[in-house]
């Protein structure tokens, strides 16, 4: 823990100087660990000078901060209106289907966790997903098989 | 009266005069320009219905209740968030808004518990209001929908609870943490229709960073948040005005009780220290009052060792009466005397000193603020000519510059803090001068610019540097020298003497000379400068220089005599200032009039009819002294615990041991009774009828929330005591002391009870020149006439740290105590603080073995005791802290006799100690 | 460390304050402030002390006590 | 060398413009030299190869990695045909016909090119600035006519103008790259295709009104965007393009980016301020308006990418030349965008004024999925659905708001005729409750309300009932929410009740 918390510490030294840095720190801490633990918390609101419930409002306003670690392979689909006239619905369910899981949550191996997303830009090539953040256009459920089996190996 | 409720005009007031016209459903009605239209309709006799809206909290505008039509626009904006326009026409009832208006409630509706009838909020429940206001009818949603009813209660806090399933997220908690107070204890977690109010990261309540000020559960609309004392006993039905007894601030609180019953406190929105604000003593720690070791009935006995026996009052009084003229008959007139009582009402000091002056015929009267504040009111009266501080509360939102010395506001003087603190979040620079990193140096969204960490004991070399910088660096405001003040000439020759300069004294000080000079430079130059200090700056051995040394450095910047500016004493106590105004000094009669003072005798003489000593009387130190030596044989001492709360213990103990007679009036059996021999019952503040004067010399009146539990008004004691020893002094209420005060006190002359009832505090001086009261003192001309000049050499004090004591020993506060802890530690506030504690460096730690929270052994010269240790960077390294709340500590017991040398206020503040691991030797 | 009676240690407490006056000011200062404070037993206390310490007492305290007798206490 | 350009632009990724590009590189890699540049913007085409000839820059696509070895051997590299071969693409009918103003670098340069860029009359509009007041600079915005592209359409010339006359030592600019509606993905293109443009429009704002700093908000569903404009920027300031001293004209600039966490309300203004100020999201009331007290309180211009990307053409030709296009009070140029289920996706920049129609049926090429058109989504989630039968609406702020309809940020998504559009409905309430901040009661609670109303009413509970309760908080949400999300839900709703009522009986539901 106190190795860590040196780490988010240098992350927050990182940002001396920067106006209203909390958001830059928790993507900075979030890409290092993988997560925003709890304990970090009280560092952050002392590193910053605000409180802890400041932060902890912070953390749990944006979808994109988690507080578990995760080993898992994140695949976002895209459900907002562009993906969904392409049959966005459907991959989903087929994708919950492939996994076994809902959106939202991880497969019991831990290796997939499914997510909802509204819109990733690629309206004109839906439905969208991303994986790890890269994303991937005209996606059906043999394309996302294929996707994550290349995934695997890179 | 009746439970009274304040009206809430939804939104802040506006500075500035009236100049914006509107009309309002037809009324027209003006207001400052910036004012919210919801303010104005409210102002017009007009309420808008509202929810996330409450005027001591900036518009939010979520609820979008109090949504109004504006002619020429097609929105309905929220009326909160609108500031009005010249010519505005606003309309609040129409179909439209109507409608608007009950679809709201009907969504807040289908997420909430329909137990109405059983809540603890019924009747005092805003949802409830609106609905009824609004003609909800129906909720077309059903109840069936998604919703919050079933979270989980968190009952963690002793005072409060927090009952997530009644909330509405409309952030007043969280707002009211943050702006009211400025701890940012509370946030809202997560968003949409999942928010939530959260304590901390999540935490309970107690867990959290919450300081149970209760602005939270008083910002509430509903029952989310509420005191335990209302779900356990229910709604008050009456309120009673009254003021707080803890610390100096004096808050005005709506004391609501249901029948007889004291159901809770609530923070008075017309309070002028407060305007609304509490802290978790005054708003919560009330309980004392009538905790069953109050001790009710008067206790007499032969000797210290025998057992305590209960007599009657007359039997008491003319006991007491009889020995302490058989006393005066052996040993003389000046045998015997008293100590007045900061916690007692004005009225109550008054003829504690009057009975000591008139009835025992001497001057041997001295109050607690001998071990306080008696050099703020040596150094304040020298160099302005009035020993009180200069400013009132509401000043502090016009600094720019904020200098805290040896005062620690967030603990000692919360409500004050909280407002101090909103002025920093607003910009204006903050300057700390402290041996600890005290909250203020940091804590969330304050950051001092700077921190003088100085060594104990040496805050005149600061203040003398800080001085010699705006001298040598040209940063004098030479026209109000030369205008206001005199002896500057010489002060200047002294104060820019190298000795004088940063750089000479950083060995020291500890404190690096270029901080300091920029500390200097910033309280020059920064616009509006205001010191606030408190005892870290008296208790020392030269505490009246360094209040001196203050105000020569205001003079020479000009921060004296307007808005924004001005030399600050942070009273301890809630009635300090008062018990000084009263004359409680040996040396002073009521006003600050020194007893030599012919003219001055012969108001009292002729009133009284008694002659009165024109020579000083003793004070506290010089009374265990003489006690010591035997020409002191009896003492009065009334609400005051010197046995705990005075320095080096065992020579107090001594001298108590040594008289002949010692009658202590108080609540509670304290470690000085444990010397007495005539225990009277005191009252508390929920039993007293009189006034309190708070550190801005606001008179606030006290009203009896309950009948006093003793069977007699605490002020009767001294007049039927002086009436049994021969002296006639009698009264039949209150007001007739008050009275006479003010027909003996110039700077009373036009304070009664019944201006106060109407005016509902003044700050003396209040007279025929100043009708309603002085909030800013020295405005055109200082009181003394000019403003005078004194050097002020540093002269190190004796104590110092040595091979064998090594280290230096501070003593203070904390939150959720008070004082010797008479009060608090009978509350449940001891949740917080349930012992002392010894903060120390952990490299003074480490040296000596210690882990946190292990035994140690504090030794000084004096004496010893032993507390669990707190390893905490706060500290500096030399440096070691506790507090003096519990006499299972007795933390005195180890500070020394040194005292200040002008008043012989005591100096706590450096003791030379050791710190040892375990409790060995 | 000779313990010294309370109102001498008091009076040095004091006298310490002003050493950067010559004698004479600083004896007058002294004794005013002691008039002003000290309850009459104390300054008569101190004259005594005073004479008793003889040549071993502090200058400026000495000087302060002179002017104490003179002026009557 | 023969010049080759492999689109980088994300949606060209998201196909396979990388594989392609690398087999590229391993088939020819010596005899090219590959630019990965913008995209063209006919994204039904990517990945899109482009092979730089004497008759101009020839087009293949869609390209798959397996085709490239073939594609060479059939000649592409000198421009040789192909059924892969579209022809010179600035030939073909879709850029032809464009008015790209914004987009004229987008696709055709190599976005971190400096010389490039400046080849392609980069920085001309900042020269032009900075050899101006202030106050001409703003006068010259103004008589543009140019309106925020995020939406509000509100004139972009008056909120400089606020901004100017509002003292302040510290002010600053922000880019309002939030872009979360689903059919917008203009914004990222331009990022991603030519961010020296985002740059240099708010570096001339800064000139303008007096700032200092300047911000992008990025939302992190867009990290190729991030990185794109992050290295833009580094080599701006290598360059003196920004920093302390712009061009050596004395300004000072200094620009940051910073991203979003997942949340669709930080495209709205002030809770995008609230959110660089390193805090939740939540929606501030207005006013204060952000450009008098803005970021961290100071006077702030809050724009959108495309309105910034706007300014560099509108300082190099004058605000009278970027005034005489488009109709009404709509001036200049729009990005629509075509998505969804549409043939021929992708960005179509073109003055004000064209009609759906032309969009969607002509450029377009109506639906992918070859079914008739049922409906179309315009400017967003936000925005309302429009039936076939109002095609031939002119794409004018004014004209769509009379239709009760939102032209927004010219995004449109295309809809086929087996959409239910009770499910749109449900759709629009169930992303309110997802993304509403929190804050006001009626989106608040409003939208979780909102969706279980309409599950009633196609459940066929009590329809006409609940029919009334939903019209009711819809009326609600739109006169009574703090800002345009929950203020503008109701329109999709509304829009579908309105055209498609069928869609919300029972009767009709059991029949699909």
């Amino acid at each position: 823990m106190s190795e860590d918390a040196e780490t988010v510490r240098a992350i927050v030294a990182a940002h001396r100087g920067d106006r209203g840095p909390l958001l830059p720190i928790l993507h900075d801490i979030q890409d290092t660990f993988g997560y925003i633990d709890q304990e970090w918390i009280p560092v952050l609101a002392t590193e910053l000078n605000v409180s802890r419930a400041d932060v902890h409002g912070v953390i749990t306003f944006y979808t994109d901060f988690r507080s578990e670690p995760s080993q898992a392979t994140t695949v976002r689909v895209c459900r907002a209106e562009a993906c969904q006239s392409l049959g966005a619905e459907r991959l989903v369910a087929d994708t919950e289907q492939m996994f076994g899981v809902k959106l939202g949550q991880t497969t019991p191996d831990g290796s997939v966790r499914l997510e909802q997303v509204f819109c990733l830009g690629n309206c004109a090539l839906a439905p969208a997903v991303q994986i790890n953040g890269r994303m991937y256009g005209r996606m059906d459920r043999a394309r996302l098989v294929e996707v994550l089996a290349k995934g695997a190996e890179s | 009266m009746a439970l009274l409720k304040e009206p809430d005009l939804g939104t802040p007031a506006k500075p500035g005069p009236a100049t914006v016209s509107v009309e309002v459903d037809g009324h027209p009605v003006t207001v400052p320009e910036g004012t919210s239209v919801m303010r104005a309709a409210a102002l017009s006799g007009i309420d808008i219905p509202k929810l996330c809206a409450t005027d001591s909290l900036d518009a939010f505008g979520s609820c979008r209740l109090c949504l109004v039509e504006i002619a020429g626009r097609p929105s309905t904006p929220a009326s909160c968030t609108t500031p009005v326009t010249d010519g505005m026409r606003v309309r609040i009832q129409t179909p439209r808004l109507e409608k608007l208006r009950q679809g709201v409630m009907e969504l807040y509706i289908s997420d909430h518990p329909l137990d109405c009838l059983t809540c603890s909020a019924n009747g005092d429940c805003e949802l409830q209001d609106m609905s009824g206001v609004v003609g909800l009818r129906q909720v077309r949603y059903g109840y069936e929908g998604e919703n919050h009813l079933d979270l989980d209660k968190d009952t963690s806090n002793p005072y409060f609870d927090f009952d997530p399933s009644k909330c509405i997220a409309c952030s007043r908690c969280v707002r009211a943490c943050g702006e009211v107070q400025g701890t940012f204890a509370l946030t809202i977690e997560g968003r949409g229709f999942e928010s939530k109010v959260s304590a901390g990261a999540g935490e309970l309540f107690l867990d959290s960073e919450c300081v149970s000020c209760g602005a939270c559960v008083q910002a509430c609309p509903t029952a989310t948040l509420q005191e335990k004392s209302v779900v356990d006993l229910g709604m008050p039905n009456r309120t009673v005005l009254t003021t707080c007894a803890y610390c100096g601030v004096g808050c005005s609180f709506k004391a609501e009780l249901r029948g007889d019953e004291l159901v809770r406190m609530v923070p008075y929105k017309d309070g002028g220290a407060n305007e609304g604000h509490s802290c978790v003593k005054g708003r919560f720690a009330f309980g004392y009052a009538t905790h069953p070791e109050r001790v009710t009935t008067p206790m007499v006995r032969d000797s210290i060792d025998d057992e305590w026996r209960e007599v009657d009052w007359d039997t008491a009084i003319s006991h007491v009466a009889r020995r302490f003229r058989e006393l005066q008959d052996t040993y003389g007139q000046g045998a015997i005397g008293g100590i007045t009582s900061s916690r007692c009402t004005n009225e109550e000091v008054y003829v504690v000193q009057k009975m000591v002056r008139a009835a025992f015929g001497n001057n041997n009267v001295d109050t607690c603020a001998r071990v306080c504040h008696s050099p703020t009111g040596y150094g304040l009266k020298q160099t302005f000519g009035t020993s009180a501080g200069t400013q009132d509360f509401r000043s502090v939102a016009q600094a720019d510059v904020i200098v805290v010395i040896g005062a620690n506001p967030t603990d000692a003087h919360p409500v004050f803090a909280s407002r101090m603190k909103r002025r920093l979040r607003e910009g204006a620079k903050l300057i700390v001068a402290d041996p600890r990193r005290i909250d203020l140096v940091r804590s969330a969204h304050i950051e001092a610019s700077h921190h003088l960490q100085l060594t104990p004991g040496t805050n005149v070399a600061v203040v003398n540097a800080m001085a010699h910088v705006v001298v040598t660096e040209g940063l004098t405001d030479e026209s109000f020298v030369a205008d206001r003040c005199e002896d500057f000439d010489a002060w200047s020759e002294f104060i820019a003497r190298e000795e004088n300069s940063p750089e000479a004294i950083e060995a020291i000080t500890g404190v690096p000379a270029a901080e300091l000079r920029d500390a200097a430079r910033l309280y020059a130059t920064g616009g509006n400068a205001a010191i606030y200090y408190g005892l870290g700056v008296t208790e020392h051995s030269q505490g009246s220089t360094m209040v001196m040394g203050m105000a020569n450095l205001a003079m020479a910047t000009g921060n004296i005599g307007r808005e924004g500016v001005g030399v600050n004493p942070l009273r301890g106590q809630n009635n300090v200032q008062g018990s000084c105004d009263m004359g409680s000094f040996p040396h002073e009669l009521s006003g600050y009039r020194h007893v030599s003072d012919d003219a001055v005798r012969e108001v009292f003489e002729t009133l009284w009819q008694r002659p009165i000593v024109a020579e000083p009387g003793l004070r506290i130190p010089n009374m265990f002294d003489s006690a010591l030596d035997g020409s002191f044989r009896g003492l009065f001492v009334q609400g005051e615990d010197i046995a705990q709360s005075d320095p080096n213990t065992s020579h107090v103990t001594e001298a108590l041991r040594a008289l002949d007679l010692l009658v202590v009036q108080d609540l509670f059996l304290n470690e000085t009774a444990k010397f007495a021999h005539v225990f009277l019952p005191g009252t508390s503040f929920l039993e007293k009828d009189g006034t309190f004067t708070n550190a801005e010399r606001r008179i606030n009146r006290v009203r009896p929330v309950m009948p006093p539990k003793t069977g007699k008004h605490e002020w009767e004691v001294p007049g039927e005591i002086a009436r049994a020893m021969g002296y006639e002094m009698s009264y039949k209420h209150p007001r007739e002391i008050m009275a006479e005060i003010a027909s003996v006190t110039p700077t009373f002359a036009g304070v009664s009870f019944e201006k106060l009832d109407k005016l509902g505090s003044v700050q003396w001086p209040c007279n025929d020149a100043a009708p309603e009261g002085t909030p800013t003192m020295h405005v055109d001309a200082f009181v003394r006439g000019k403003g005078k000049f004194v050097p002020t050499p540093f002269v190190a004090t004796t104590e110092r740290s040595s091979r064998k004591f090594p280290l230096l020993l501070t003593t203070g506060r904390i939150l959720s105590q008070y004082n010797v802890g008479a009060q608090t530690r009978r509350t449940a506030n001891v949740t917080w603080h349930p012992e002392d504690v010894l903060e120390l460096h952990p490299h003074d730690a480490e040296e000596r073995g210690i882990g946190d929270g292990d035994e140690v052994t504090l030794a000084s010269r004096v004496g010893r005791t032993r507390l669990r240790a707190l390893l905490s960077d706060r500290m500096p390294v030399g440096v070691v802290y506790t507090t003096f709340h519990h006499p299972d500590t007795g933390a005195n017991v180890v500070t020394t006799e040194n005292s200040d040398w002008a008043t012989n206020c005591p100096e706590y503040k450096v003791t030379a100690v050791q710190v040892g691991k375990g409790v060995t030797r | 460390m000779t313990t010294m009676s309370p109102v001498m240690r008091m009076a040095h407490d004091i006298s310490a304050q002003f050493r950067h006056l010559s004698l004479g000011e600083a004896a007058d200062v002294i004794a005013d402030h002691m008039r002003k404070f000290w309850d009459p037993r104390m300054r008569a206390q101190l004259v005594a002390d005073v004479e008793q310490a003889g040549i071993h007492c502090d200058s400026h305290v000495a000087a302060a006590a002179r002017l104490l007798r003179s002026g009557g206490g | 060398m023969i010049t080759v350009y492999v689109p980088r632009d994300s949606a060209a990724v998201s196909v396979g413009a990388d594989e392609v590009a690398a087999a590229l590189e391993q088939a020819a890699g010596e005899r090219i030299r590959l630019v990965r540049n913008g995209s063209r913007g006919m994204l039904w085409l990517e990945p899109l190869i482009e092979v730089a000839t004497e008759r101009g820059r020839i087009g293949y696509g869609p390209v798959s990695p397996h085709q490239v070895q073939g594609l060479i051997d059939a000649g592409m590299l000198d421009g040789a045909d192909h059924e892969l071969c579209l022809g010179v693409v600035d030939e073909l009918p879709w850029m032809r016909d464009q008015q790209r103003l914004c987009f004229a670098r987008v696709g055709v340069t190599d976005p971190l090119s400096v010389v490039d860029y400046e080849a392609h009359g980069g920085l001309t509009g900042l020269r032009q600035a900075l050899a101006r007041e202030p106050a001409d600079v703003v006068a010259e915005m103004t008589e543009s006519g140019l309106r925020g592209r995020g939406g509000a359409g509100f004139p972009a010339g008056v909120k400089w103008q606020t901004v100017l006359d509002t003292p302040g030592e510290t002010k600053f600019v922000c880019c309002n790259a939030d872009e979360g509606d689903s059919g917008t993905f203009a914004d990222r293109m331009l990022m991603e295709g030519d961010p020296f443009c985002l740059i240099e429009g708010m570096t001339i704002a800064a000139h303008a009104v007096g700032a200092s700093e300047g911000y992008i908000y990025v939302r992190s569903e867009y990290p190729d965007a991030v990185a794109t404009l992050r290295r833009a920027i580094d080599i701006a300031y290598e360059h003196g393009w920004l920093g302390e001293n712009v061009l050596g004209s004395g300004l000072r600039f200094d620009l940051f980016v910073r991203v979003g966490a997942g949340a669709y309300i930080c495209g709205e203004e002030t809770s995008m301020l609230e959110s660089l100020e390193g805090k939740r999201g939540m929606v501030r009331s207005k006013p204060p308006i952000p450009a008098i007290t803005g970021l961290f309180g100071k006077p702030t211009i809050v724009n959108n990418v495309l309105t910034l990307a706007s300014v560099p053409r509108i300082l190099a030709d004058g605000g009278a030349a970027y005034s005489e296009l488009g109709i009404e009070r709509s001036r200049g140029t729009q990005v629509f965008q075509l998505a969804g289920n549409i043939a021929r996706g992708g960005v179509f920049e073109t003055a004000f004024g064209i009609t759906l129609d032309e969009l969607i049926n002509g450029y377009g090429g109506g639906t992918r999925s070859g079914r008739p058109v049922r409906a179309v989504q315009v400017g967003g989630p936000l925005g309302s659905y429009v039936p076939v039968s109002q095609f031939d609406l002119p794409t004018d702020y004014e004209a769509f708001a009379a239709a009760e309809a939102m032209l927004g940020h010219g995004g449109i998504v295309v809809f086929d005729d087996t959409t239910d559009m009770s499910k749109m409905a449900r759709f629009a309430m169930e992303f309110c409750a997802e993304e509403s901040c929190g804050k006001c009661t009626p989106c608040r609670v409003g939208s979780v309300r909102g969706v279980e109303v309409i599950d009633r009413i196609t459940g066929g509970e009590d329809p006409d009932g609940n029919l009334a309760v939903l019209n009711d908080l819809c009326e609600l949400m739109t006169d009574g929410s703090l800002c345009a999300m929950g203020g503008l839900t109701p329109n999709p709703v509304r829009s579908a009740l309105t055209h498609f009522p069928e869609d919300f009986t029972v009767n009709h539901r059991e029949a699909k």
